[in-house]
C-alpha cells in the first residue's frame, strides 16, 4: 500500500502573515519511508549530535547509550539497540510522524506541519526539524546495534 | 463487601465533586514541594530563608499604604489582612458577578484599585502587584483549596479542563500528557511534577523572583512551542481556575520555592 | 523597594554563639548578560555587606556577580553585650540599604 | 528565535521588563581560576584540611545554588579563622565571595546561595590567624532546565 503525504499547504495564509512551508514529499510503504527526505544519506556524526541536543527534545524524553551525557529523560523508551529494532525505513516514519503508529503517543511528529493547534506565532507552519536533521538522526539511530 | 463499597462510593460523590476521566484521585495529588530535593525544600520551609517572604514584606507594607485619588489602602476597608484575608486566595479564582467570569486574584486586586482606590492598574509581573498578592496568598498558607466550588464557575472550569487536555503547539503536547499521565517521570533528570498551584505566587530559581502561575502557564506554553496566551487572557484564568479546581484539598503553600 | 529579612534571636546568654541570617532584595545582575537586542545589560549588584555588633564591624563581605539574586548570608559571633546589630549593604550605581536588629544578652 | 539556538539561549521574559537573552558567556578558565586564587593567597602555601564545603553534588538550577563553608577552629584569640574565599572554575568571574571574620565570631561558618552556569568545581579557601592557607573544592553537577521561557 502506498500513501503520497499531502503536502500543499502553501496556500494556507496564517494569522500573522508568514505562510506555511511547503514539506518535501515523500511515499510511505508499508510502516515506513524507504526512501531518503533529502535523497542522500545523512551523517550519523551530526545524527548523534542532535539526539543529544536538549533543544531537539530526543534526549529530554529518551534514554540511551549516551555515558556522557548525565542527565536523559525516561518518558520514553531507551533508545539503545533502536538500529536492530527498526530498518531506516521504519525510523524515518516514526521520526517523521510517530502518530501515524498511535493516536495517542506523546512523541511530536517531527516533520509536519498540519492539525496542529496554536502553534508558535515564529514557528507556525514549520517542521520541527529539517529534511536533513531527520536524515542525520536516521542514520545515527541505525547504527545502534546492541 | 460490593455494598459497603457502594456506599462510600456514593458518599464521597456527596462530599466533594465527582473526579472526571483521567483527573489524579484526592490521596494521590502531590504538591510539587514532593518532587523537589532538600535543599530547595529547606529554602521553602524556613521564612526567613524563603526569598518569596522579601515580597510578602513589601506586601504588607503596600496592604497599608494609601493609593490612588481616593486616598485609601487596602487595610482602611480589609483591616487585619491576617483575619480577613485567610483563606481567600484558596477560593481564587473566583466568580464576579458584575463582570460574568472568573477573575484571578491579581486582577482581583487590580479591580480594587479600580473601583475603590481610584488608582491605575498595576501591569503583570509588577513587583507590587506580585508582592501584594503574595501578602494576600500567605494568609492562606495551609488552608485547602476550595477554588471552583461556585456552581456558578462549572463551565469555566469545563473550558480550562478543555485547554488542559488540548494538544497545542509545535510539539502537539498538551497539559495532561505530561501533568496527569507521566509524572513521576524524568524530563532530562528534571522530575515532571503534576502541575498542582499550590505555592503561587512562588518564587522560582530559575526566575530568580517571584511569579504568577499565568507566567508558568505561559512558560510551559513556550515549552512546546506553542503561542502563549496573553496574561488575563480569558483562557488563562481558565486554565488556572481548572489548576485550582484539580488541586482541590490541596493546602496552599505561598510563597512556595520551586527550580 | 528594597526590603531586608534579618534573622537574628531577640534574648541570648552571653558568651552564646548565635547564629544571623540576613536575605535582601536585589536583582544581582551580573553584567555578563545580553538583551535581545545584543546589547549588555549593565552590571548592577551589591558589592559589600557590612554587619556591625554595637558599632564594632563583626562581619564582612565582598559580593561578586555569583552571588544569587536576593543575596542570603548566614554567619555567626558570640553574644557579648545588650544592644544593636547594624546591617549594611552597599552596590552598583549607588545602591544603599540599611537594617538593624536590637538583642537582650543576659 | 530558531528553536535550534534554544540551548545556548535562557530567555528570561516578563510583563514590564526587557527580555534578557543569556547567551552562555565566556567561560574562566582555569588559569584564570588560578590567578584568582593567587590573588588572595600569594605565594603562601596552599593546604588541604580543616575547611569543609557543604554544597549540593547536583542542584535542580543553577541559578541559585546553597553553599555553606564551615573550618574547623577554635575561634580564640590566639587561633581564629580571618577570612574565608569561595572561587568557581566556569562562570564568567572566577569570584564568588570573600567573607571576612574574627575570634568574636565564635564559629567559623558561612552560608550563602551562588550562581553556577554550568557543571563545574567550586573552590573554597580559609586563611587563618597565623596565616595559613587551607583549601577543598568540590564538584557540583548543574540539571540544565527542561523548560526555558521563550520570546513568542
Amino acid at each position: 500500500m502506498i500513501h503520497i503525504a499531502a503536502l500543499i499547504a502553501a496556500s494556507l495564509a496564517l494569522t500573522d502573515g508568514t505562510r506555511a512551508q511547503a514539506l518535501v514529499s515523500y511515499n510511505i510503504v508499508g510502516d515506513g519511508i524507504p526512501e531518503s527526505l533529502t535523497g542522500a544519506p545523512g551523517d550519523a556524526a551530526r545524527g548523534r549530535a542532535l539526539v543529544l541536543d536538549r533543544s531537539t527534545t530526543c534526549i529530554l524524553c529518551h534514554s540511551g547509550p549516551f555515558p556522557e551525557t548525565r542527565f536523559q529523560g525516561d518518558l520514553a523508551p531507551d533508545l539503545t539497540g533502536a538500529g536492530n529494532r527498526w530498518s531506516t525505513s521504519q525510523l524515518r516514519l516514526r521520526l517523521v510522524d510517530a502518530s501515524r503508529f498511535n493516536r495517542e503517543t506523546i512523541m511530536p511528529s517531527y516533520y509536519r506541519n498540519d492539525g496542529l493547534v496554536r502553534v508558535g506565532r515564529n514557528l507556525a507552519g514549520k517542521p520541527i526539524l529539517s529534511p536533513s536533521q531527520i536524515e542525520d538522526i536516521v542514520a545515527y539511530l541505525a547504527t545502534l546495534r546492541d | 463487601m460490593s455494598v459497603a463499597r457502594t456506599i462510600i462510593a456514593a458518599m464521597l460523590l456527596v462530599a466533594a465533586p465527582a473526579l472526571l476521566a483521567g483527573e489524579i484521585p484526592q490521596d494521590a495529588r502531590h504538591s510539587g514541594y514532593s518532587f523537589m530535593g532538600p535543599d530547595t525544600r529547606a529554602m521553602q520551609d524556613d521564612d526567613t530563608s524563603n526569598p518569596g517572604m522579601l515580597f510578602v514584606l513589601d506586601g504588607e507594607a503596600l496592604w497599608k499604604t494609601r493609593s490612588g485619588s481616593a486616598g485609601r489602602a487596602c487595610a482602611d476597608c480589609h483591616g487585619d489582612a491576617r483575619e480577613s484575608m485567610k483563606g481567600v486566595a484558596a477560593r481564587y479564582p473566583a466568580f464576579d458577578k458584575a463582570l460574568g467570569r472568573p477573575v484571578t486574584l491579581d486582577q482581583r486586586i487590580n479591580l480594587c484599585r479600580a473601583n475603590h482606590q481610584q488608582a491605575t492598574p498595576l501591569s503583570h509581573e509588577s513587583r507590587d502587584l506580585l508582592a501584594l498578592s503574595a501578602f494576600v496568598a500567605h494568609q492562606s498558607r495551609g488552608v485547602a483549596i476550595t477554588a471552583g466550588d461556585d456552581p456558578q464557575l462549572k463551565p469555566f472550569v469545563e473550558q480550562g479542563r478543555a485547554l488542559f487536555v488540548q494538544r497545542q503547539g509545535q510539539l502537539n503536547l498538551a497539559c495532561t500528557n505530561c501533568h496527569d499521565d507521566n509524572y513521576d517521570k524524568h524530563l532530562a533528570g528534571a522530575p515532571v511534577t503534576q502541575g498542582q498551584p499550590t505555592g503561587y505566587p512562588l518564587y522560582r530559581l530559575e526566575w530568580q523572583t517571584l511569579g504568577s502561575l499565568e507566567r508558568r502557564l505561559r512558560s510551559c506554553m513556550s515549552g512546546v512551542r506553542a503561542q502563549a496566551f496573553d496574561y488575563g487572557a480569558p483562557e488563562l484564568v481558565a486554565l488556572e481556575l481548572y489548576l485550582m479546581a484539580r488541586a482541590r484539598g490541596m493546602p496552599m503553600e505561598s510563597p512556595a520555592v520551586r527550580p | 523597594m528594597a526590603s531586608a529579612l534579618i534573622n537574628v534571636p531577640p534574648k541570648a546568654k552571653r558568651g552564646d554563639v548565635i547564629e544571623i541570617r540576613t536575605l535582601t532584595s536585589h536583582i544581582m545582575e551580573t553584567g555578563f548578560r545580553r538583551t535581545a537586542a545584543g546589547e549588555l545589560v549593565p552590571r548592577d549588584i551589591i558589592t559589600s555587606f557590612t554587619c556591625r555588633y554595637n558599632g564594632t564591624e563583626i562581619f564582612r563581605a565582598d559580593l561578586f556577580p555569583a552571588i544569587a539574586a536576593n543575596p542570603y548570608l548566614s554567619f555567626f559571633t558570640v553574644a557579648k553585650d545588650s544592644g544593636k546589630l547594624e546591617f549594611e549593604w552597599i552596590g552598583d550605581n549607588g545602591f544603599v540599604s540599611t537594617a538593624s536588629a536590637s538583642i537582650t544578652v543576659e | 528565535m530558531p528553536s535550534t539556538r534554544r540551548q545556548f539561549l535562557h530567555l528570561t521574559v516578563a510583563a514590564g521588563t526587557i527580555p534578557i537573552v543569556t547567551i552562555r558567556p565566556i567561560e574562566a578558565t582555569p588559569a584564570m581560576l588560578g590567578t584568582a586564587i593567587r590573588n588572595v593567597v600569594g605565594e603562601a602555601q596552599l593546604r588541604t584540611g580543616k575547611i569543609r564545603l557543604d554544597i549540593p553534588p547536583l542542584v535542580e538550577n543553577g541559578n541559585t545554588v546553597p553553599m555553606t563553608v564551615s573550618v574547623a577552629s577554635p575561634m580564640t584569640a590566639a587561633d581564629y579563622v580571618k577570612s574565608i574565599h569561595v572561587f568557581n572554575e566556569k562562570n564568567p568571574q572566577p569570584n564568588i565571595g570573600n567573607f571576612h571574620l574574627g575570634p568574636w565570631a565564635g564559629r567559623a561558618q558561612v552560608s550563602t546561595r551562588i550562581r553556577l552556569a554550568d557543571s563545574q568545581k567550586v573552590v573554597a579557601i580559609a586563611r587563618l590567624s597565623d596565616d595559613s592557607f587551607w583549601q577543598v573544592a568540590a564538584d557540583v553537577v548543574v540539571t540544565l532546565a527542561a523548560c526555558t521561557e521563550e520570546v513568542n
